[in-house]
């Protein structure tokens, strides 16, 4: 029951995935499990909610170190989630979308969601530096080249590379750093990301099939559980 | 320490103030409610600078900053996910008095009843909450990995396999027209033949190189070897290339924060 | 050489701001170069202060270049501008507030074009946040600069559905199943550019717009490759470079981060100049792009003299 | 019978107003008609059945109108008719009334739909009477064809019956939509369902190869037979990493990224993690696993604590080793980031897939002075890893080492299916571009997936 019942739901739900695709009267069935699938993310969606709720209840209750930020979670969890699901000041009232300029959701969303995320990725702007300065080496044959690919891309993705070497005539053009970007970026590049691409493409087929079949379990978890 | 942490909290709490107050002056002409509006850029900014604040080091703005962005985050994907697909796609399709309430049209069908399985293995995936019955939630789960497996199986195995495979078979010669034309212009435009037969031999033998560095099972040795190696560095100008690449992609979201600081806060572009 | 290449407006204060930021900047990496040379450490948090100017300064003080589109990102232009008026254009913006710096300028270019091609453009997006930040475009570009076009009529926002790939799955074959209405329950039967299309497969040309999972290798696993429907991608420029192997024959064109943008945006204006007071960001947005990739190389070039130097040392020794 | 003749009488008085107001309409049509003239038809009109689906679809063809993109250059649209007969009409009707019908009404209306849905294809029979052509659709210039699809749900409106005789007509219109020349009509054409897709042959020719490989070689495996793999320079390190942390008397940190536990990359992490476990319990050095997934995190726990057993000590296994943090990307990094500063682990091992905080964790790792060892199959990732870290495992790397590490038949047989699928890219791309030169169009035909 705990690990029977799931291997056969995966191979049946993977064999009509993987069937429907060639035997098109099967095709309705496969968009119907799809349409499953998304209203399942949805229940996904809940769960992640659930989750946070529950860890931070616990870290208030035990008194965990830092509990007082998760007032601050759950604050904007219960605020947000109000917000979203009552449609607080939509304009549009229940009918409209939930996003709707004016609406409480789509105000929090704009003044604190979006500065927040945001500022969070643009942190990383900072580490690319900090890496290009401490780790960007020419350590051995490898690295040379790495770091040397990287140089003519950094130089010919901006005005700069035009202005250095743009005067060289046109017939020798791939010479012109942009020009060299373009075509690394065409050639080399493409053809690095292929092999990746089919490496990791067959990996991902091998475990799918594997899945399937019920040979790889290791997402069902442990066996007492 | 208590005394420098309070004077600091203090500080910053003075500032983003005086920060409200005159950002609601300098909108009192434009905006209504120019006191709100005042507070919400104010707040948005004071957000950005306590997650920069993180560069400097770990401290309580930013975990106050991070941990409201937990909480948001969460509940955001859950209004979403309740108002688009169970209000939009589910209801609909099981109650004729739901849709009516919720005002989306309703969609009888006569194998409707079939809609309410996602409901129970989305019940049963919501049981993980409960140490006792969370055992349930693997049979949602296997149904996620099954649908998943199933469909990456076949479309990997056509978009990132055959279709690469087959993109692959390239001309050895571009419209050959002779030695004299084929080194009399390096350009990158369609007249450049050198380049174009160069691109294609550096494609051709770049994606069989970096295969075989891929092989596992056998020994890297003798023309396998040396084809491994040209394969690992075809491979390195692919890293080099896309962390160049990438600079710009990064260095793009910084402008965006400080354009939002000096435009929409500070007022000082327009 | 540089003032040929920079357009300077004449405003003398933004001359001086630029010349003292250049300066600073020089000054700080000369500095840097020093200490890295004696084998100092410099702490990281300096290097992040000279990011921090590098980027800051070309805002407060514009500088602005001139680009020409490549051929990568000319095809996706030129794909949109030969389509006829009317044609169905599908856009999806499949990107949360943390890519938005960078694909916004793209997504608002490229709404901007089809819209003044006359187009009948369908946004949608695989993104619980992308829907907030579409309704923010739409508000901005659709309903602010072109207010003569009507909602279900010339455009119409379908908004976000869970289910990422799942969602593509469907749509793929049927819009209805999975867009029974569109954001405002408007149902899609009753407006007029879905009269005549069923499924993807009914689009003249599809462009996803993104910079994650799911984007835009989703939509060619999942849609691209099974119309027979042009597809064009405008991208962050982390994926950009992993997408290449998908051009020319799964993706016709390619635009990958704010360079990419900024191209689009050149040959938009250059086609129809009465845009461009509508803004260029992405142009915009090169300035600060150069100043902070020359500090960058800099730091690259400083990185490696102090570690050959250092490396001679340990020898000497 | 009053209430009914007053209606008849208003419909004719209605009619005449109408004509009247298009007779004086029409010398303003003549004018119209006068600078525009008639284009030239479409030509070589096929219907045909939609190909490689489950029918209700039909696929239209045509050669453009000669004024169209040359010529008067004046066509600026086709318009699609299809012959229906008036039939259909009862039918809507009828479904129109279901809509609005609720209870015994509703279902004794569905009898009468069910009932007349079967009659579609004799009722096509009448053509060309008892019918009319209507407009279904529209293509703009320049487009030489258009599908006509309808659903196969019959309760639908836009049910289009299987096996039924359908007839086509294409008209070029011009600016002024009274301009228009109608193609001659197509037809009969019935819609059927295919039983096989065979546009996707060459994607089921590898389904069928690929299956069998892994099957056959899987098998082989469990068998006994030794299969050999390659060492990695990265994991040959772990060994390396894990005696230096013992020397030092530093932990080992092992973070297993953003990934779910349905992630290839995380799955083939927990061998990995598994084999890193048995060797710190070996050398008893300290382990510390954060988190992100709950389901991770129950799964690692699993696999850390087998593989104490493993290396026989069971008591130095504890809860804590394993836990979880949170489940927001950054707050994840943060977390993580502080346990690097403060515990100064000797190495870092970073495996599974990774998002934008891949950089934030390998500078953060550096500077704590450990050495780092990564592996994703996150692509984009992988510059930040190389630039910043030891040793990095490039892709399917990632997967070889769990199966290297782990000595497992599956993941060994499944290896080698994968290796076989390779050589074989190796060898079609070297006959495909004999072909593409010598233009041997045959060959890369083969490989092309439509539909």
């Amino acid at each position: 029951m705990k690990r029977q019942v799931p291997i056969i739901i995966t191979f049946l739900i993977g064999m009509i995935m993987i069937f429907s695709f060639f035997i098109p009267p099967l095709e309705g069935l496969e968009q119907t499990c799809s349409l499953f699938f998304d209203v399942i993310a949805v229940f996904a969606f809940f769960l992640g909610g659930g989750n946070l709720m529950r860890i931070h209840v616990n870290k208030l209750r035990r008194r965990k170190k830092d509990w007082g930020f998760s007032i601050v979670t759950l604050g904007g969890f219960f605020i947000m989630l109000a917000a979203g699901l009552l449609k607080i000041g939509n304009p549009g009232g229940i009918a409209a979308s939930p996003t709707t300029e004016g609406s409480l959701l789509q105000e929090i969303f704009t003044y604190v969601f979006l500065p927040l995320q945001s500022t969070m990725y643009a942190l990383l702007a900072f580490f690319v530096a900090s890496a290009s300065y401490r780790a960007f080496r020419a350590k051995n044959r490898e690295a040379t080249i790495l770091l040397i690919a990287a140089f003519v891309i950094l130089l010919g993705r901006t005005p700069f590379g035009m202005l250095l070497t743009g005067w060289i005539p046109e017939s020798f053009s791939v010479l012109q750093v942009p020009n060299m970007a373009i075509w690394i970026m065409n050639s080399p590049n493409l053809a690095g990301q292929r092999a990746i691409m089919i490496g990791i493409g067959l990996g991902v087929i091998s475990m799918s099939l594997r899945l399937i079949l019920g040979i790889e379990r290791t997402y069902l978890g442990d066996e007492s559980a | 320490m208590r005394r420098s942490t309070i004077i600091v909290m203090a500080m910053v709490f003075g500032l983003f103030i005086l920060s409200w107050i005159f950002r609601s002056t300098s909108l009192a002409s434009v905006q209504e409610h120019y006191l709100i509006g005042g507070l919400k850029v104010t707040f948005s900014a004071f957000l950005t600078l306590a997650i920069l604040s993180f560069l400097y080091k770990d401290n309580p703005f930013y975990k106050f900053a991070e941990h409201l962005f937990v909480g948001i985050s969460a509940a955001f994907w859950m209004s979403m996910g309740f108002w688009t697909t169970i209000v939009g796609n589910l209801i609909p399709r099981l109650s004729r008095s739901l849709s009516e309430f919720f005002q989306v049209p309703y969609q009888p069908g006569s194998y409707n009843f079939v809609y309410f399985i996602p409901v129970i293995l989305g019940i049963m995936l919501l049981m993980r909450l409960s140490s006792k019955y969370g055992w349930f939630a693997r049979w949602p789960l296997a149904f996620i990995v099954g649908t998943f497996a199933g469909l990456n199986f076949v479309r990997y195995l056509r978009s990132d396999f055959i279709e690469q495979v087959s993109a692959t078979f390239v001309p050895l010669l571009v419209n050959w027209q002779g030695v004299g034309h084929f080194i009399s212009n390096f350009s990158l435009s369609a007249s450049g033949q050198f380049v174009a037969i160069v691109g294609n031999w550096v494609i051709f033998l770049g994606v069989i190189c970096g295969i075989i560095y891929f092989f596992f099972s056998k020994e890297h040795k003798g023309a396998f070897g040396a084809a491994s190696r040209v394969g690992i560095w075809i491979l390195m100008i692919t890293f080099g290339a896309s962390f160049g690449y990438t600079v710009m992609g990064r260095i793009s979201l910084l402008v965006g924060r400080i354009t939002f600081l000096f435009r929409d806060w500070l007022n000082l572009i327009s | 050489m540089l003032d040929a290449a920079f357009s300077i407006p004449l405003v003398a204060l933004s001359d001086i701001g630029r010349v003292i930021s250049l300066m600073f900047i020089g000054a700080g990496l000369l500095w840097i170069l020093i200490r890295s040379l004696r084998a100092k450490e410099v702490d990281r948090r300096i290097v992040f202060l000279f990011i921090f100017i590098a980027v800051a300064a070309p805002i407060l003080f514009p500088i602005t270049f001139q680009e020409r589109a490549t051929l990568i990102v000319r095809k996706v232009f030129d794909k949109v501008e030969s389509l006829p008026a009317g044609s169905k254009v599908l856009l999806a913006f499949d990107f949360d507030p943390a890519m938005a710096p960078e694909v916004q300028p793209m997504a608002d270019a490229i709404s901007r074009h089809c819209l003044t091609k006359g187009h009948n453009v369908i946004f949608m997006t695989l993104w619980a946040t992308g829907q907030a930040l579409l309704t923010q475009s739409l508000e901005r570009v659709v309903k602010g600069e072109f207010p003569e076009n009507r909602d279900g009529v010339d455009y119409i926002n379908l908004g976000f559905k869970a289910g990422n790939e799942n969602v593509l799955n469907i749509i793929v074959t049927d819009f209805r199943m999975m867009f029974p209405t569109d954001v405002n329950g408007v149902p899609l039967d009753s407006t007029s550019i879905f009269d005549d299309v069923r499924s993807c497969k009914d689009l003249d040309l599809i462009i996803s717009i993104g910079g994650g999972k799911p984007g835009v290798k989703e939509w060619v696993l999942y849609v691209g490759d099974r119309v027979n429907v042009p597809m064009g991608a405008g991208v962050a420029a982390v994926v950009a470079p992993q997408l290449y192997p998908y051009y020319p024959k799964q993706l016709l064109g390619l635009l990958g981060g704010v360079k990419g943008a900024a191209e689009y945006e050149s040959e938009l204006v250059r086609q129809y100049p009465h845009l461009e007071e509508r803004g260029t960001p992405g142009l915009r947005m090169m300035g600060p792009q150069t100043l902070a990739h020359m500090v960058i190389m800099a730091f690259i070039v400083i990185g490696n003299i102090s570690f050959f130097i250092s490396r001679r040392r340990e020898r000497k020794r | 019978m009053k209430y009914k003749s007053l209606v008849i009488l208003l419909f004719i008085f209605c009619a005449f107003t109408l004509s009247a107001a298009q007779e004086d309409a029409a010398p303003v049509d003549t004018v119209q008609v006068d600078s525009i003239l008639p284009p030239a038809p479409v030509s070589m009109l096929t219907a045909k059945d939609g190909e490689n689906d489950h029918g209700h679809s039909i696929t239209l063809r045509w050669a453009l109108s000669a004024d169209d993109g040359a010529g008067q250059n004046s066509v600026l649209s086709y318009d699609v008719f299809r012959w229906v007969p008036f039939f259909m009409d009862t039918l809507q009707s009828i479904g129109d009334s279901l809509d609005a019908a609720e209870g015994a009404v509703a279902e004794q209306l569905r009898k009468r739909r069910d009932q007349a849905v079967v009659m579609i294809p004799q009722v096509h029979k009448s053509y060309p009477e008892q019918g009319e052509w209507r407009k279904i659709g529209t293509a703009l210039s320049g487009q030489a064809s258009f599908n006509d699809v309808g659903v196969k749900e019959r309760e639908s409106r836009d049910y289009m019956a299987d096996h039924t005789d359908y007839y086509y007509r294409v008209d070029a219109v011009t600016a002024d939509s009274t301009v228009r020349t109608a193609s001659e009509v197509v037809g009969p054409v019935q819609s059927y369902g295919q039983l096989f897709n065979t546009g996707r042959i060459p994607v089921f020719v590898a389904v069928i190869v690929f299956g069998f490989l892994t099957i056959f070689f899987v098998v082989r495996a469990k068998m006994g037979t030794e299969l050999y793999v390659r060492p990695l320079a990265g994991i040959e390190a772990v060994d390396d990493a894990i005696g230096r942390a013992t020397e030092m008397g530093k932990p080992i940190l092992y973070v297993l990224g953003l990934g779910t536990a349905a992630d290839i990359g995380t799955i083939a992490s927990f061998t990995i993690l598994g084999r890193v476990a048995k060797r710190v319990a070996e050398y008893q050095t300290k382990l510390i696993v954060p988190c992100y997934d709950p389901i991770v995190m129950t799964v690692a726990q699993e696999t850390v604590k087998a593989a104490y057993l493993d290396a026989g000590r069971p008591d130095d296994y504890y809860e804590d080793i394993v836990y979880f943090v949170t489940q927001s990307q950054f707050a994840y990094v943060a977390a993580v980031n502080g346990t690097m500063l403060r515990e100064l682990p000797a190495t870092n091992m970073y495996m599974g897939v990774f998002y934008a905080e891949s950089l934030i964790l390998a500078e953060t790792g550096a500077l704590a002075g450990s050495i780092q060892i990564a592996g994703t199959d996150q692509v984009a990732q992988l510059p930040f890893f190389i630039v910043a870290c030891d040793y990095t495992l490039i892709g399917e790397e990632l997967y070889a080492a769990s199966a290297y590490l782990g000595r497992e038949p599956i993941l060994l047989g499944s290896l080698k299916a994968q290796d076989y699928a390779k050589a074989a890219v190796i060898i079609l791309a070297a006959l495909g571009l004999l072909a593409a030169s010598l233009n041997w169009t045959a060959f890369i035909n083969l490989f092309s997936v439509t539909s």
